[in-house]
């Protein structure tokens, strides 16, 4: 188990390398530079532009280096802690992530929880009894929320919880409080305005938890080991939470690796509609405008969430099915 | 020998039945037609039991059948500008006009421009009755581009208009562009649903059936992928598509390299099943015949998740409908002169609209419907092929 | 409800959804279970049994509806219930469920869950029924390992950490056994329960089912195909056909005096030890078509029989159990098969017995290559050249794939669950591009009726037969394939004796006609003796005793084959088993053996006793010693 | 004082009024003329930015200049107490005596010294060359302290830019605060010190650390003295800023009253889209910024609830919309047919402006060319009337005589035989152009002319332009719609690369013949000339006949197709904000915005 671990961390480095090439070449891959993105931003509000200075930035930016080059020094950088320099923000890419990471972190979390609370029963429910009216029901609640887009869904929430209750629009705290520190007015704040995000994203995520719980556990409910453990006497629903629903969470515990990165990640739009304070908006925006290293750093972070996340996945499922063994290539 | 005390000596008993070896053999005539029958025929027959699958399906054929003709359902055509009647809201269809039937007709606007907050107001005059013709010559259109036309089945009346869900900003028929979206959001998008699919299952039947190098490969791979969280994808294929193709082959490449890249997540959950199910005595069974590996992870194995899969493919569909609204958002969605249910979403995709003309977002409705129908419509698929049923 | 019943079933009926259309596959059976006495229900395979103890159970399949009789049950305490008449699931069911009732499934390979510990699912029961109230953890599990020791486990403290698909199928129904007898019902209901046990294992388990009869006044009902234990267990018998009592009667009236058509052709039908050679079995019917009309394929099999078909040397294959938690946890290894050498001869019948868990099982995976052998050989002769069956490639091993089939012990996993017998018998041909589909389908019938199974299942799945029905579908779909060799693993422990004599009818034809080749592994000594030209005795992962058939039965030279023969229950009222007087724990456990069978396996040789009648002893022992 | 300042007075952290002020300071007045009250001081008025950069726009609505316009587009000295202009030649500015940075320190000719020698021409400092505006062929000026409050900047040749660049709401820096900055340049600093500054701010080196600390403009490093109105407090990241008065400043109100009299902006940053909404439901007391016209119904529905009026601004750009045929395309095909005027006015003349106007602006715009504004002294209305009148049949009679024949669909085919699909590049960033594009399509498929739109970013929309990739392209008219004729007529001439109708002109203009493409069309040279003439102009009479030629030429070439003018943006002003005007332009340049309508005057209750 350990030796396995060891292993597999050995394995990182070189999907780390590969990944943090790729992150480069996509961030490299839209023609132009920041220079361009910011002379453009530039141009559309009017200002003049510097031929002569422009050149000069680009020279300091480093731009006029081989894509090579700059990013052996990213690469090398981040070995060294270093994760570079925002463009646009003219700071160290990790004194611009720093503070919001941990709403982002807030939010995902609030709606991973209120997923799986929302999930897990209506999924057992709506297999137990299959076809009821609960069944339907719930199945045309949770599609509803995947079938309406979810950023026009967080403008209408947004809206109506600005003219029905006052609630300030987007953000996840009054803007009287930012920047304020932590009271009891400003959690109630919070509270306000978290659960747009949460039932927006939310929705989007449940109906595909709840169908696909409902899948797994339909076709276990079926099997010979249901019965036995109803012949023992064990209570339905507690024979269900221990066979079939174990054995149905295999989906689920299989795709936790890339649970990781979507709590640090966020839901971008929707994060963008509502102009959440979170890391996000951030990634998208350092994207267009190709501010590399703000990008390219955010992305090697979740990458390496996402690598450590199907390492625990890995392990995970090994524990959920001891038939699956941990090195999943040895044959019988 | 071991009988109670009390319990009386069971009395030897012999059933008066004769003895008919052949009884097993004797088949009422419905068994027969049972096992006559072929697969195909009796997943129908198991099939035709759930209502609302099989309205699912019908729903699912008419909407496909009707984006053969759009130009015929549609009243007015996708580019059709009525300058006059910007921001129109929906026209309600009525029967009786002043307690008396005239069939289906409604009452046409009386237009002013409030000045104070600068609002195109529109008010119903109950004098307008304007009956909807039907089978009628209307605007002429070019069906499929290919030649001109003029027959619909509905138009509005002469000089008359029939907004039934209202116009948008440049006074275009929301109904009619809901009718021609269905076009590109019913074909396009699935494609995407498809190639994930079926990369999913192939790379994670293998990984998990095969497992070794090929196993470390692949989850490697889908750990590379997993890492590059989709908009920057999408961003940086933007920049790579050549920008000399046209809106809709750009979208439907993105889409297919969507499709691409979405399978990691299918592919994970196929292979740790797999890896479980590979230890099941049917697939040594199968091995011991000689089965090739495609056939123990196509025949055997896969099936016994076609519940996931399918539950997988029907929850992928709204997504892919919807997909080009969050790559709209980016700016690489598909783009007005094309019309997709995505497309008009995304125009009402703003406080205006929410606020002010509230129908610019009855497009979500197809939506919900299509996701809703194919839904249940996998459901009875999903007990077709159940075997328990 | 007469005094001293625990159970009267009336007029049960029962009735499945098959595709819409509702079939009866109970119409009308009754009996009675009385307290300390066990109601012995035989019938032939598919008649409804498993049904109805399903249905006294209350957990019939979803499509399978309880539609008249009744299910008088009357618990230790408290009045009479009518089971048939509560909700399946309702409380008053659930209490009784598991504790005062309990039910030996047939299946014991697939009836348990694959990823909880042998150990956590037997305790259950205990913790849900107020027996296992206010235990401690360790007590629980003092009291579960003391179960598993009843039942047999040789250690049972390890097998509590293990899992179900680290057993052998003997093992998984001794598990089974346990976590119905660990709350100590009043009403045991046990379906086939040693169908997979060796008869020294059975032995004891019907010796602790006898005691706990005594000890708790528990009634048994017992399904069973095997006259032998009927005879040696039952107090009266009941006898369905088709979904109906044919007969009923106290044991001794049963045996003595049958009655009915269908009893008589039952008794008449099952193999036993004074056989004469070339004796047939009487199988109920003759089978709709020779079987050997079907396999009208090329006269490969004419090869010279002088040569071995197969030769197995030093095989040997170590289990690593999974560690019981993630983390750390001491490795544990199963020597599952130790040093096995053995020959088959071409259209010999080669008997492998021998205790469970002892790698039988491993052994005939090994030789398929469904498990990888950590050493040894195994060579096949294809007519030309001696093919190395461990060492084939990708390529060359589908081409060999059709020369050498098996028959898996569980019938249930061995068939996937999701295809139709018609697409399961078809695809040994599909795979081998045999014929169109009309000719797949007309030979999958084919198949079918020559294992006694109609054309109606064809178009039904798996999981919708019982479970003898299931293992004949695994005998025709081995036979579709037309091998040279053929494993069978327990192929017919599961159906009634009729049937059964049908199957080996039809194996016997095979051989002779088609000079078929068959490695023959069964718990049932007298099918051994009836098949097996040569028989291989297992004990703990080594052939002991290897030898013709009739050496090894008339002059047992191992301890462990003796101890397997004394054990032998036999269908006859006269020659009952003395449980008390058998040696049963550890028959098989070397410790047991005297000095000159015991040693590693390099001190060991096969020591010949003549006639090709070897067995594994001391090199330096000599025959004396060996036959003391 | 102001209220936000009394504490500290009293206090004796700092000094009181009197002597924070300059001896002589600015006198607004601030009365009935312009529609204007004396104010109170104190207060906060909120406002929505969507990002750190936007900080900037702060220096833009301050507008405190050394030399600055006032609503007529005069220029008046503001820091300066006076200044001197010799024949564009010869600049000389004095300050204003006890004028202070924010932190108290002097604002001397020291600032200016220190700027010039030691940042803007020191070789450490390398910053990619003098600023355009301060060189004239590219030469720059010789600067002289005169004494502690006089400097001069003399140049060879008439600067005419040089004045404008001061007053731009994007200034250009000659002084900066000199006693806070030194700390930061390795000629006065303690090398120890700075090295370790240098490693806390993770920087190259100490002139990326001046660099740092040193911008003004963006206005983000909260210790940086200023002259503006107010200053800001919040260090970045942030989202919500803070900016306070500077207690130094140096206009006061004809009372004498010190001016900005609200104490406070606090700036939220939001997502741009919902801004509309935010301000919508009063989160914002004067908002500008990311509003369009197309919200103003919206806007306007709550006024009552959230206590605010929403007021509609003129933009001061040359055009809402143009479309700019890109005369340098690599396309040969499509070069020639733009090269041809009666093209460029075919086109122009085939848009049914007055329809785009109704249906997107209710007829409240103006439809015309891109040209000036009716706001700017140099308009006249035939600019903007020609060819910009709707005549399909001219239009179509001048694209036969260019021989554009049609096919069997009504498509002229190209002389090459081509039919005429005309892709429009488009940024896509606005619903605007894209519905504009969509009636123009209509439009022009009455002139056989099938247009396509294409989008792509922003930055990849430049470069495609810029490297004659793209046949035409829509974007704004020109940035400064209401010029005088001291402003340099650069927008209306091949000047700078990111020219959209001539980029390859305005490169090689701008190289002076380096790189691009030398100009080959005469009215397009004639142009260069005339901007040429205009740089050595003494006199405003002979600019304003200049600029009258360039505007003339324009008119009648149709280089940029404008399409709808003076639109309008909506402004919300809260209730409690007095002193906005109900109409103003709101443009970057020359308006600033607010700037030029004296933000500083703005009031609260
Ligand atoms: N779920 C089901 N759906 C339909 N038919 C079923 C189902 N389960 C069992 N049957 C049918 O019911 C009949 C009785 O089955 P049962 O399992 O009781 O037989 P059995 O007497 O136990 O036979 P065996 O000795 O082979 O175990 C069989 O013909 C079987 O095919
Ligand atoms: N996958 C496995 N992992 C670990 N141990 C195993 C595994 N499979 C079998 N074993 C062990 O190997 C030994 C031999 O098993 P095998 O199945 O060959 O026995 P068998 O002779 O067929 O017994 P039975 O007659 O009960 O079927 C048993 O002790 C079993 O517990
Ligand atoms: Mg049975
Ligand atoms: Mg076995």
């Amino acid at each position: 188990m350990v030796y396995y671990i060891f292993r597999r961390m050995l394995m990182m480095i070189p999907t780390l390398v590969i990944t943090s090439a790729l992150i480069f070449a996509i961030i490299e891959a839209p023609p132009g530079d920041y220079l361009e993105s910011y002379i453009a931003e530039l141009k559309a509000q009017g200002e003049a532009v510097d031929t002569a200075r422009i050149e000069y930035l680009r020279k300091e930016y480093g731009f006029d280096k081989s894509p090579v080059e700059r990013y052996f020094n990213w690469v090398g950088g981040m070995f060294v802690g270093d994760f570079g320099y925002s463009f646009a923000y003219e700071l160290p890419v990790t004194a611009v992530v720093g503070d919001r990471l941990f709403l982002t972190v807030v939010v995902s979390m609030a709606t991973i929880i209120f997923t799986w609370l929302i999930a897990f029963p209506i999924g057992i429910y709506s297999a137990t009894r299959q076809y009821s009216w609960g069944d339907y029901g719930f199945t045309f609640l949770g599609l509803l929320g995947l079938a309406i887009p979810n950023f026009l869904l967080a403008l209408v929430l947004m809206y109506l919880a600005n003219v029905w209750f006052g609630t300030s629009i987007g953000g996840l705290v009054d803007p009287a409080f930012v920047g304020q520190p932590m009271s009891w007015a400003k959690f109630v704040s919070v509270l306000h305005h978290l659960w747009i995000p949460v039932i927006v994203i939310g929705t989007a995520g449940t109906a595909g938890m709840i169908r696909r719980i409902r899948a797994n556990l339909l076709d276990e409910l079926q099997k010979q080991y249901v019965t036995t453990a109803r012949a023992k006497g064990l209570h339905p629903f507690k024979a269900l939470v221990k066979y079939p629903l174990r054995m149905s969470l295999n989906f689920f515990i299989s795709d936790i690796g890339s649970l990781l990165p979507a709590v640090i990640s966020g839901a971008e739009v929707v994060a963008i509609v509502l102009s959440l304070e979170t890391t996000g908006p951030l990634l998208i925006s350092a994207l267009q405008q190709q501010d590399m290293y703000l990008a390219g750093s955010f992305l090697m972070f979740l990458s390496l969430l996402t690598v450590v996340g199907v390492l625990i996945s890995d392990i995970a499922l090994a524990w959920l099915d001891p038939r699956i063994r941990l090195s999943g290539g040895v044959r019988k | 020998m071991t009988l109670p005390a009390n319990a009386t000596r069971l009395p030897h008993t012999v059933s008066d039945q004769p003895f008919d070896p052949d009884a097993i053999y004797k088949y009422t005539d419905a068994q027969k037609a049972l096992f006559e029958a072929s697969q195909l025929r009796l997943m129908w027959w198991k099939f035709r039991r759930h209502k609302p699958a099989l309205i699912s399906g019908i729903f699912l054929a008419v909407l496909y059948f009707s984006i053969l003709i759009s130009e015929l359902l549609a009243p007015y055509n996708l580019e059709t500008r009525n300058s006059s009647h910007i921001y129109a809201p929906p026209q309600a269809i009525h029967l009786f006009h002043n307690g008396e039937f005239i069939g289906p007709f409604v009452y046409g606007f009386d237009y002013k421009l409030n000045m104070e907050n600068l609002k195109r107001e529109y008010v119903p005059n109950l004098e307008k009755v304007q009956p909807l013709r039907f089978f009628c010559s209307g605007e002429k259109y070019k069906f499929w581009g290919l030649f001109e036309a003029s027959f619909r089945f509905v138009c509005p009346a002469e000089k008359g208009t029939m907004f039934l869900l209202g116009t948008d900003r440049l006074g275009r028929d929301v109904l009619s562009r809901i009718i021609y979206g269905a076009r590109i959001s019913l074909t396009i998008g699935l494609l995407g649903v498809g190639v994930s699919l079926v990369l999913g299952i192939v790379i994670g039947g293998m990984a998990g059936y095969y497992g070794g190098l090929f196993d470390v490969l692949s989850q490697r791979l889908i750990e590379v992928i997993q890492s590059l969280p989709s908009i920057p994808l999408w961003l940086a294929l933007a920049a790579i598509l050549p920008i000399t193709w046209s809106p809709i082959v750009v979208y439907f490449g993105i889409t297919v390299i969507l499709g691409l890249l979405d399978w990691t997540g299918l592919a994970r959950t196929v292979r740790s099943k797999l890896l479980a199910l590979r230890e099941e005595d049917y697939v040594s069974a199968a091995q011991v015949m000689g089965a090739s590996s495609r056939r123990i992870v196509f025949r055997h194995l896969i099936p016994g998740f076609a519940s996931h899969l399918i539950a997988t493919a029907t929850i992928a569909i709204p997504t892919m409908i919807l997909g080009e609204t969050t790559l709209s958002f980016l700016g690489l969605g598909l783009r007005a002169p094309i019309t997709s249910w995505g497309v008009l979403l995304t125009e009402a995709q703003n406080i205006n609209a929410v606020a002010l003309y509230p129908w610019l977002l009855w497009p979500v409705l197809p939506v919900i419907l299509v996701v809703l129908a194919y839904n249940f419509f996998g459901d009875g698929l999903r007990d077709a092929a159940d075997p328990y049923k | 409800m007469e005094e001293g019943e625990v159970l009267r079933v009336n007029d049960l009926r029962v009735a499945f959804d098959v595709s819409g259309s509702p079939v009866e596959v109970v119409r009308g059976i009754g009996f009675r279970v009385c307290s300390g006495a066990v109601t012995a229900v035989v019938g032939e395979s598919g008649s409804g049994k498993s049904v109805t103890a399903q249905a006294i159970m209350r957990i019939l399949p979803k499509n399978g509806t309880i539609t008249g009789g009744s299910i008088d049950f009357r618990p230790k305490s408290g009045e009479i219930v009518n089971m048939a008449a509560l909700p399946a699931n309702g409380p008053k069911v659930r209490s009784l469920r598991g504790s005062a009732v309990s039910m030996i499934f047939q299946e014991p390979m697939s009836s348990l869950s694959p990823v909880h510990s042998v150990g956590d699912q037997v305790e259950e029961s205990l913790r849900i029924h107020a027996l296992g109230a206010g235990m401690s953890r360790k007590e629980l599990r003092a009291a579960t390992e003391e179960t598993l020791e009843l039942v047999g486990f040789p250690n049972p403290h390890r097998a509590y950490d293990m899992y179900p698909f680290e057993m052998s199928g003997g093992l998984r129904q001794r598990a089974m056994i346990a976590m119905a007898l660990i709350c100590r019902p009043s009403l045991l209901i046990a379906d086939e329960p040693t169908t997979a046990l060796d008869v020294t294992v059975q032995a004891q388990i019907l010796k602790l089912l006898k005691d706990l009869q005594k000890k708790l006044n528990m009634a048994v009902l017992l399904i069973t195909h095997d006259l032998g234990v009927v005879a040696n267990l039952a107090d009266e018998v009941v006898v369905v056909y088709n979904g109906r009592v044919v007969e009923a009667g106290p044991v001794d009236e049963i045996f003595r005096d049958p009655q009915h058509d269908y009893l008589k052709a039952l008794l008449n039908a099952a193999p036993h030890f004074d056989m004469a050679p070339d004796q047939r079995l009487v199988a109920l019917r003759g089978g709709k078509r020779s079987a050997v009309e079907m396999q009208k394929h090329q006269a490969k099999h004419a090869q010279p029989a002088d040569r071995p078909l197969l030769t197995v040397s030093n095989l040997s294959k170590v289990y690593h159990l999974r560690k019981a938690s993630l983390f750390g946890g001491e490795a544990r290894v199963i020597r599952a098969v130790d040093d096995v050498s053995f020959t088959i001869r071409r259209g010999e019948c080669l008997g492998l017995v021998g205790e469970s868990g002892s790698g039988k099982t491993t052994v005939s995976k090994i030789l398929t290559r469904a498990i990888t052998a950590d050493s040894g050989s195994v060579l096949f002769d294809d007519g030309q050249k001696q093919v190395d069956v461990l060492k084939l490639d990708e390529r060359q091993l589908k081409e060999f794939r059709p020369r050498l089939q098996m028959v898996f012990q569980d019938p249930v996993s061995s068939l996937s669950p999701r295809m139709t017998i018609a697409d399961i018998l078809r695809e040994p041909m599909q795979i081998h591009r045999q014929g169109n589909r009309a000719e797949q389908i007309t030979r999958a019938k084919d198949l079918l009726t020559s294992v006694e199974l109609g054309a109606n299942a064809l178009n039904r799945y798996p999981h919708s037969f019982s479970g003898g029905q299931r293992q004949r579908i695994g005998i025709a779909r081995a036979l579709a394939m037309d091998p040279d060799l053929l494993i069978l693993d327990e192929p017919v422990s599961a159906l009634d004796v009729s049937v059964q004599a049908q199957v080996l009818n039809l194996l016997k034809d095979l051989q002779k006609e088609m000079g078929l080749t068959y490695l023959f592994i069964a718990h049932n000594l007298a099918v051994v003796n009836y098949m097996a030209e040569r028989v291989a005795v297992m004990a703990a992962g080594r052939i002991v005793e290897i030898g013709p058939s009739r050496a090894i039965f008339e002059a047992p030279a191992h301890p462990y084959t003796r101890a397997l023969l004394k054990a032998v229950p036999f269908a006859d009222l006269d020659r009952p088993l003395v449980l008390d007087e058998l040696v049963l724990k550890g028959s098989s456990d070397p410790c047991n053996w005297p000095d000159a069978f015991r040693g590693e396996m390099h001190d060991l040789a096969a020591i010949e006793l003549g006639g090709g009648h070897q067995v594994l002893a001391r090199q330096t022992a000599d025959i004396g010693e060996i036959h003391a | 004082e102001a209220p936000l300042l009394a504490e500290l007075v009293k206090a004796g952290t700092l000094p009181p009024e009197a002597e924070r002020l300059p001896k002589e300071p600015r006198v607004m007045t601030i009365d009935e003329a312009t529609g204007r009250t004396v104010g109170k001081r104190g207060g906060t008025i909120r406002t929505l930015m969507s990002e750190q950069g936007d900080l900037r726009l702060m220096t833009v609505y301050g507008y405190a200049r050394l030399v600055a316009y006032n609503r007529s587009i005069e220029m008046e000295p503001d820091i300066l107490l006076g200044y001197e202009n010799d024949k564009n030649r010869v600049f000389t500015f004095h300050l204003r005596p006890g004028h202070k940075w924010s932190d108290g320190t002097p604002f001397t000719a020291e600032d200016f010294r220190y700027q010039w020698e030691d940042i803007l021409t020191d070789k450490d400092m390398e910053r990619g060359g003098l600023d355009s505006a301060l060189l004239v062929n590219g030469k720059g000026p010789k600067f002289e302290v005169i004494d502690d409050l006089t400097v001069r900047y003399t140049w060879e040749e008439p600067n005419p830019l040089f004045l404008p660049a001061l007053a731009s709401a994007r200034p250009l820096d000659i002084y900066s605060a000199s006693a806070y900055l030194k700390q930061f340049h390795a000629k006065y600093a303690d090398p120890d010190k700075l090295a370790a500054e240098v490693a806390k701010e993770r920087v190259k080196d100490w002139t990326r650390l001046n660099i740092r600390k040193s911008r003004s403009y963006r206005f983000e490093n909260p210790d940086l003295p200023t002259l503006q109105p107010w200053q800001n407090k919040t260090y970045s990241p942030a989202n919500r800023y803070v900016f306070e008065r500077n207690p130094y400043y140096h206009r006061v109100d004809q009372n004498g009253a010190q001016l900005p009299y609200v104490d406070q902006i606090v700036i939220n940053i939001a997502e741009s889209s919902i801004i509309p909404a935010k301000t919508g439901s009063g989160e914002s007391d004067l908002q500008e910024r990311y509003l369009s016209f197309a919200d103003y119904t919206f806007l306007k529905e709550g006024e009552k609830r959230n206590n605010y009026t929403v007021r509609l601004w003129t933009v001061g750009k040359g055009a809402a919309v143009a479309l700019y045929p890109n005369l340098n395309t690599n396309d040969a095909g499509w070069r020639a047919l733009f090269r041809d005027a009666r093209f460029r006015r075919a086109l122009s003349l085939g848009i049914d402006r007055t329809q785009i106007n109704q249906v997107l602006f209710m007829g409240l715009a103006k439809e015309g060319a891109s040209t000036v504004l009716p706001g700017s002294p140099l308009f006249r209305d035939e600019l903007g009337s020609a060819y910009a009148e709707y005549d399909p049949e001219k239009a179509n009679a001048l694209l036969d005589e260019i021989g554009l024949k049609r096919n069997a669909a009504g498509i002229r085919l190209m002389p090459d035989g081509r039919p005429l699909d005309l892709i429009i590049e488009s940024t896509g960033e606005s619903s605007l152009e894209a519905d504009v594009l969509e009636l123009v399509t209509s439009d022009w498929a009455d002139l056989g002319v099938k247009l396509l739109t294409r989008t792509s970013q922003r930055d990849i929309f430049r470069s495609r332009v810029a490297a004659g990739e793209t046949n035409m392209s829509v974007w704004a008219g020109v940035d400064n719609g209401a010029p005088t004729a001291d402003f340099s007529p650069q927008e209306f001439v091949p000047t700078d690369p990111y020219q959209l109708q001539w980029p390859m002109w305005g490169t090689y203009v701008s190289t002076q013949g380096d790189a691009g493409q030398k100009v080959d069309d005469p009215a397009a040279q004639k142009l260069v000339d005339l901007y040429k003439q205009w740089l050595v102009s003494e006199d405003i009479e002979t600019r304003k006949k200049i600029w009258e030629e360039i505007l003339d030429i324009h008119a009648d070439q149709v280089f940029s197709i404008g399409i709808v003018t003076a639109t309008l943006v909506p402004v919300v002003v809260s209730n409690k904000l007095h002193n906005v005007p109900a109409e103003g332009i709101s443009s970057f340049d020359p308006y600033g915005y607010f700037g030029v309508y004296e933000m500083d005057a703005f009031w609260m209750d």
